[in-house]
């Protein structure tokens, strides 16, 4: 697990900070300061907040490397990666404002509390000025709330839930993930084009509060173009065994299965759906499909076999070919050996975007950091031009629309790009998901 | 009509595998008395004997393509299983097969672990507080579990089952049911059969060698057996074994089911414990019994119907049976007087 | 007069007849002894007085109150006390704890919740139950785990918890089994201590030398029923009861 | 023979106890852990702990499901901050009131068990909280993303009193003084002292010698005249009353409560901590908190880069074996070290850490007076 690339040494030195015995209570060391944790040395600390236990704990390994990566470029060391080819020049690797980036990390374990006592601990005791990562929406929640109170920067992990940016939204957090929104206005209309507008679905639904958001937004699209929606059924969170949710779908008059799961739940429901052997089925005449809305490469490869053919959505995929995602790849896949996931590329990219907008303000105050960061309109990243909103704090970019493989070449080559949704066709106006930004808080 | 049976027969399945599950947690909690939190983690380690042998038979030749890069610049690699380059299509069978073939690997394995884990460990419990044997065992399930994910990760790992397995049995066919009526894969058909097989040895073997007979003599009075000069501490730790061997080959068959995580151990634990003890402490047909019984008033509780009247039912369903059996008969379905009562 | 009256009691356990038609008059004040051979009924009979068990038929009257459904602890709460044949001692406690809980049962009855007062500032309870420790014996290991204690001074201690009730009816279940001679002596002085308190004894006993040099009063039961009933000497030559012993105990 | 007196050494207890509370931030920040958010979770787990150990460690009843009275406790203190005032006084007395009502409900149906079927109904009574609150009850405890508060609530009372409504969130006060930080760290002290002293005087209390009866032998317990159910009952929601006290708690110093509180994982964690710690023993279960909370927070915080330097005096190829080696139980294995410590605790310590301290305790005595003392103050306290 811990393999130390001799190359990256030097990097791992210089990030090392408040180990054992040299941290000093910061009740004395930050009581004259302009925001919360001002940056007084020669370094700035950024908070990696990841699940490293439970059963994201791949994903949330994969994020700190891409942060490290980050962090080895914003330094100026390694290649540079997509420094090279993002759109804003502001950064020189050298640092921001002048000071080395160091960080921290901690543990989420894919639970509220645990996230907030990790970004707390980062905030309390280390001093981070900013905190990202994650895995979940009840998570990123969580943790943007908290730095909300705090008054830090919470750059957003992976979460697809509109209520991170919709409901719960807050002036101190910012999102790069897409949604289940997009999702469905960019899923929709492929959906259309391969299966027809004359569709039953069975929508099986994780239950929890991202569960409800994805297959509000699949029903909405699916909807207003012609589809029926037979049932929707909610299955509890890390059920294991789906059979008696499955069961009934054949007979319900349905010819499409949506499986509005993440992780562990969607490997599980969709192995056993296509071992009830629902694909092999026609029904209402027509080929019984089965749609995963939102994938995650890392975990479909849980799944095998059973994710050929089957279409959903993704925030980025390693096979793009433009420069941005190239770049990344490139430098991503040298150090590790692997390509990096989606849930890498975004936090590779908060974390980026973060530098950028400190050193475009000129400061590490988070309310004229926010103020840099909203509206900024970029490119480069691997996504296309992107913005982001000033009213939700949210990124609007190209959303992928993705299809389990055929014919892999590689354990890695597991999904195919069937389309690039054009930003323009999933925007949305922001007060459509409610919630208030409230002000900034420097702490 | 149709729906019912079908959540008859998935009730029937989900209650084999439940039986399956909690056989291993009977013997030894039910009978030996000891409070195994680490049950579970057997059970895991069954399903990782079915990746390991995969792994093991996909292990590959790699060659470099001068002419192809990756993505980040390396030359391509080229994969080939040993085991196909020297037995051809023979080799593919053997990958295929890989799920059932890993109970050969796994039946040595977990009797081995078994026994070295009551040797080294569990025997120096029997006379300790319940509380100490939980830490303790919940230690060890905490430290096997973070072992898998060092060597294997976080994520599930897919476990195929054989390509004739693949897909579903048209039932309601056979039973002049319109087509599609009732449908259901054929592994968990496989699964059902196995539970039944492996139950009904276990059932066999405690019921009708005198091995078993002093066993069950041993769990009654173990120092009466002792002093028939029986050496019953022996017995014990092949008990111990036996309970590992079925834990772990509920898991490996499993895996088709659930692609195996390092986790899946812990998510099973308190369903393992609920169906011991609903069964009645030191039972073997308790446990079964109270298998079936969740399992099919599961299914019955998952049903839209029964959902829309009594919305989450289908979540606590497995609980409220529990405490039900456990207010009506005080030692759950089939449980003896005075075990694990103080 | 009687202090406890039992009436035509009859229990069965399936198709097993334990107890017929079982009569018994306890006289207030004296030590009466119920002997048997194995599986005579007497546990069974003395199960019936403590709420351990219910009669089928008849009726357990004590002090004119009836005990039949009642709860052990009501039981105990009227002034019957019980000593086991394994004495049931709180282990892992220390004797003087052990003989301060039932003082504390009988001074504050059945439940109360006294969170916030001390032990130790009850100094009366302390000083009551170190006096019984004294006249068990024990005073000296007062603040030792009861743990420790051989099975004659766990007898003793279990006599003390008993006696610090003050209790009106003392049942004493074998009370001497499974000891060695000079304990069972022991115990028998300690015994006859406490019915020269004239404390009401009911005495269930296979051993007949402990039987002989305490009871004042002997009932025989066989097989479910009363065969026989007297003072010792009656009972000594009583041919029913020699019939039903048939080479068991020595007479 | 000397008998040593309990109260003053009781008093001295409590006096050692209300020192280190007062200084954990300066005793704890060497290893680490001086900082508010950490010694919060010491404070809260800590009362968490004590409360189940007059339970579990008086009583002898193993609960699998304390952690429901604990989410109890923080859904209703978030919706006391919802709907009635940001003041943390009322939260906290009907987080404890409500858990108490629970606890009494439920106690009142699981304690006609004993035993194992006991610790079973618990654990199935605390699954099936969380299962709800995780899903159909999501209008109540808004699910997965957990109850917060928000700009638009209610708060009646401080509408009343004429509380003026900032720009951003209300943050909990007691009377003005802020719950966050340090001052939210030393309220949590107080009252971990508080339940200390409580818990103190039950033990040494005829209450808490009946409960220890009620452990080591029911039945003579009966046959002694003793109502055994009300003095379990009575346990059950004292100890509830504690988990709903620490709900409370948590929600105070940060206002957020989610349903994972009240897992079965979360149960169970109280369970080890007081094991831990060392069961029935007045300071071990808040020592056990201590140390799982420690490992948590901190153990998961060290990575590579924070190996790499603790190493830095090795050689090289040294420093990366070492690295190597110790970052499988530091960071994303944090879980290992914790598993392990589990294990060698239970088999080296039977009695939990409070059996380790009492060791080294007897190690001193016997160097500083040669001559073999019985029983010590130490064990006694021990195993107490």
């Amino acid at each position: 697990m811990s393999k130390i690339d001799n190359s990256k040494r030097n990097f791992l030195k210089t990030s090392a900070i408040l180990g054992v015995g040299v941290s000093a209570p910061l009740i004395f060391t930050n009581a004259h300061a302009a925001y919360r944790n001002e940056p007084k040395g020669s370094t700035v600390t950024f908070g990696f907040n990841v699940p490293q236990t439970g059963a994201y704990a791949d994903e949330g390994a994969d994020e700190l490397r891409a942060y490290k990566l980050a962090v080895e470029h914003i330094n100026g060391e390694g290649d540079g990666g997509m420094l090279n080819t993002f759109s804003s020049k502001a950064l020189k690797g050298n640092g921001i404002n002048g000071k080395k980036v160091v960080f921290v990390t901690g543990d989420t374990q894919t639970k509220s509390d645990a996230a907030r006592a990790s970004a707390k601990r980062m905030i309390e005791k280390d001093g981070a000025i900013m905190i990202t990562g994650g895995s979940s929406s009840g998570v990123a929640i969580a943790v943007q709330g908290l730095c909300q109170e705090a008054g830090v920067i919470f750059m957003a992990g992976l979460t697809h839930s509109n209520d991170t940016t919709g409901k719960d939204k807050r002036a101190n957090g910012f999102r790069h993930f897409f949604n289940t929104e997009m999702t469905g206005a960019a899923l929709a209309p492929v959906l259309k084009n391969n299966y027809g507008t004359d569709r039953v679905a069975y929508h099986l639904t994780a239950d929890y509060t991202w569960g409800y958001s994805q297959e509000g937004s699949i029903r909405k699209y699916t909807e207003a173009m012609g589809w029926k929606t037979a049932q929707a059924v909610n299955t509890p969170v890390g059920a294991g065994d789906f059979s008696q949710y499955i069961t009934p779908v054949l007979n319900s008059g349905a010819d499409v299965l949506v499986l509005n799961h993440y992780g562990k739940d969607m490997v599980n429901s969709l192995t056993q759906a296509v071992q009830f052997g629902l694909r092999d089925k026609q029904v209402n005449g027509k080929d019984f499909t089965i749609v995963v809305p939102l994938y995650s490469r890392l975990m479909a490869a849980g799944a095998g076999e059973n994710v050929k053919g089957i279409f959903g959505s993704t925030n980025w995929h390693w096979s793009l070919q433009d420069a941005g995602s190239q770049a990344f790849v490139k430098s991503f896949g040298k150090a590790y050996g692997f390509p990096p996931s989606q849930a890498a590329h975004t936090t590779y990219c908060q974390a980026l975007l973060y530098a950028d907008a400190c050193q475009r303000a000129g400061t590490f105050k988070p309310s004229e950091v926010g103020k840099s960061l909203a509206g900024f309109k970029f490119d480069g990243l691997g996504n296309g031009p992107t913005e982001y909103r000033a009213d939700d704090h949210q990124c609007f970019k190209d959303v992928l629309v993705v299809k389990g493989k055929e014919n892999p070449s590689s354990k890695f080559d597991v999904l195919e790009v069937v389309e690039v949704t054009p930003r323009a066709q999933v925007e949305y106006e922001a007060s459509m998901l409610g919630g208030n930004l409230g002000p900034y808080n420097n702490g | 009509m149709d729906a019912f049976l079908l959540q008859v027969l998935n009730g029937l399945d989900k209650g084999g595998a439940y039986a399956l599950i909690a056989l291993g947690l009977t013997l030894v909690f039910g009978t030996l008395g000891v409070v195994n939190f680490a049950h579970g983690a057997l059970f895991m380690l069954g399903a990782f004997c079915a990746v390991t042998l995969q792994s093991l038979l996909t292990l590959e030749r790699v060659t470099l393509d001068p002419e192809k890069l990756t993505a980040w610049g390396t030359p391509m690699e080229i994969r080939t299983p040993y085991i196909v380059e020297w037995f051809g299509d023979f080799g593919m069978t053997l990958i295929d097969w890989s799920v059932p073939l890993a109970i050969l690997l796994a039946v040595p394995i977990m009797l081995l672990l078994g026994v070295v884990m009551e040797r080294g460990l569990i025997r120096h419990f029997y006379k300790r507080l319940h509380a100490d044997q939980i830490l303790v065992t919940f230690g060890l399930a905490i430290v096997v579990q973070e072992i898998v994910k060092a060597q294997f990760g976080a994520n599930p790992i897919p476990q195929p089952a054989p390509a004739l397995f693949a897909g579903s049995a048209d039932i309601g066919l056979w039973l002049g049911f319109a087509e599609n009526a009732v449908v259901y894969p054929w592994w968990r058909i496989i699964y059902l059969l196995f539970a039944g097989v492996v139950i009904t040895s276990v059932f066999a073997f405690l019921q009708f060698t005198t091995f078993g007979m002093v066993v069950r003599a041993g769990m009654a009075d173990r120092e009466t057996v002792g002093l028939l000069g029986i050496d019953i501490d022996r017995r014990f730790t092949i008990v111990f074994g036996m309970a590992a061997v079925v834990a772990g080959l509920a898991g490996v068959m499993y895996t088709p089911v659930l692609s195996p995580d390092y986790h899946m151990g812990m998510d099973f634990l308190v369903l393992s414990f609920v169906v011991v003890v609903v069964g009645g402490m030191g039972s073997l047909g308790g446990a079964v019994a109270a298998g079936f019984l969740l399992g099919i008033l599961q299914s019955f509780a998952s049903m839209n119907e029964v959902k829309s009247l009594l919305p989450g039912i289908d979540q606590v369903v497995i609980y409220l049976i529990a405490v039900v059996v456990l207010l009506v008969r005080p030692r759950g379905l089939f449980g003896r007087k005075g075990v694990m009562e103080s | 007069m009687s202090i406890l009256s039992v009436k035509n009691i009859n229990k069965q356990f399936g198709g097993l007849k334990a107890l017929n038609e079982v009569n018994l008059e306890i006289e207030a004040g004296t030590v009466h002894a119920i002997i048997g051979p194995n599986g005579a009924g007497k546990s069974t009979l003395l199960n019936c007085f403590v709420g351990r068990l219910n009669p089928d038929t008849g009726s357990v009257n004590f002090d004119g109150v009836s005990l039949l459904g009642m709860q052990p602890h009501e039981i105990n709460q009227v002034g019957v006390s019980r000593v086991f044949q394994t004495p049931e001692i709180f282990g892992d406690l220390t004797l003087v704890e052990n003989v301060m809980i039932p003082a504390f049962a009988r001074r504050d009855g059945a439940f109360r919740i006294n969170g916030w007062g001390q032990v130790e500032d009850e100094k009366n309870v302390r000083e009551n139950a170190m006096h019984l420790l004294e006249d068990v014996g024990l005073a000296e290991s007062a603040d030792t785990v009861a743990n420790q204690l051989s099975r004659g001074d766990k007898r003793r201690l279990e006599l003390a918890m008993c006696l610090v009730q003050k209790p009106k009816l003392l049942l004493l279940d074998e009370p001497t089994a499974g000891m060695a001679r000079a304990d069972t002596n022991n115990t028998i002085d300690l015994l006859k201590k406490i019915a020269e308190r004239g404390i009401t004894m009911v005495i269930i006993e296979h051993d007949m030398h402990v039987v002989f040099s305490l009871a004042e009063k002997i009932s025989v039961l066989a097989q479910g029923t009363v065969i026989a009933e007297g003072l010792p000497n009656e009972i000594k030559g009583h041919p029913k009861v020699q019939e039903a012993y048939l080479g068991g105990a020595h007479l | 023979m000397i008998k040593f007196n309990v109260k003053n050494k009781d008093h001295m207890l409590l006096l050692g106890f209300i020192g280190v509370v007062a200084l954990a931030p300066i005793i704890m920040a060497p290893i680490g852990g001086g900082y508010p958010d950490l010694l919060q979770k010491f404070a809260i787990f800590g009362i968490f702990a004590i409360g189940f150990n007059i339970l579990f460690g008086l009583t002898g009843y193993l609960s699998f499901g304390h952690a429901a009275f604990l989410g109890i406790g923080s859904y209703t203190a978030v919706w006391t901050f919802k709907l009635l005032t940001m003041n943390v006084i009322p939260a906290l007395i009907l987080s404890t009131l409500l858990a108490g009502v629970f606890a009494l409900l439920i106690g009142f149906i699981v304690l006609r068990r004993s035993g194992i079927y006991f610790s079973i109904l618990t654990l199935a009574f605390a699954q099936m909280s969380y299962n709800l609150a995780y899903s159909v009850l999501t209008p109540i405890t808004n699910g997965e993303t957990g109850l917060q508060l928000r700009h638009h609530d209610a708060r009646v009372l401080d509408g009343l009193f004429g509380v003026t409504r900032g720009e951003g969130l209300p943050s909990t006060s007691l009377f003005g003084m802020s719950m966050s930080g340090w001052s939210g760290y030393y309220f949590c002290g107080v009252m971990l002292i508080i339940m200390f002293y409580i818990s103190l005087r039950i033990f040494r209390s005829p209450f808490g010698m009946m409960l220890r009866a009620v452990k080591s032998n029911q039945n003579r317990m009966s046959y002694t005249g003793l109502n055994t159910r009300p003095y379990t009952l009575a346990a059950f929601v004292i100890s509830g009353m504690y988990a709903g006290l620490a709900g409370g708690l948590m929600a105070i110093t940060d206002p957020l409560a989610g349903a994972e509180r009240m897992q079965w994982t979360a149960s169970g964690e109280v369970v080890l901590m007081t094991i831990l710690g060392g069961t029935g023993t007045l300071l071990g279960p808040v020592i056990g908190a201590g140390v799982i909370k420690y490992f948590e927070n901190i153990f998961s915080s060290f990575n590579e880069g924070i190996l790499m330097e603790a190493f830095s005096f090795l050689p090289e190829f040294l420093q990366h074996a070492m690295v190597t080696v110790a970052g499988l139980f530091v960071g994303e294995g944090w879980h290992l070290t914790l598993g392990a410590l589990f294990m060698v605790i239970v088999i080296f310590l039977p009695g939990g850490l409070m059996e380790g301290i009492a060791r080294i305790g007897n190690v001193f005595r016997r160097w500083r007076k040669p001559k073999p003392v019985a029983p010590t103050e130490a064990e006694a306290a021990a195993s107490e």
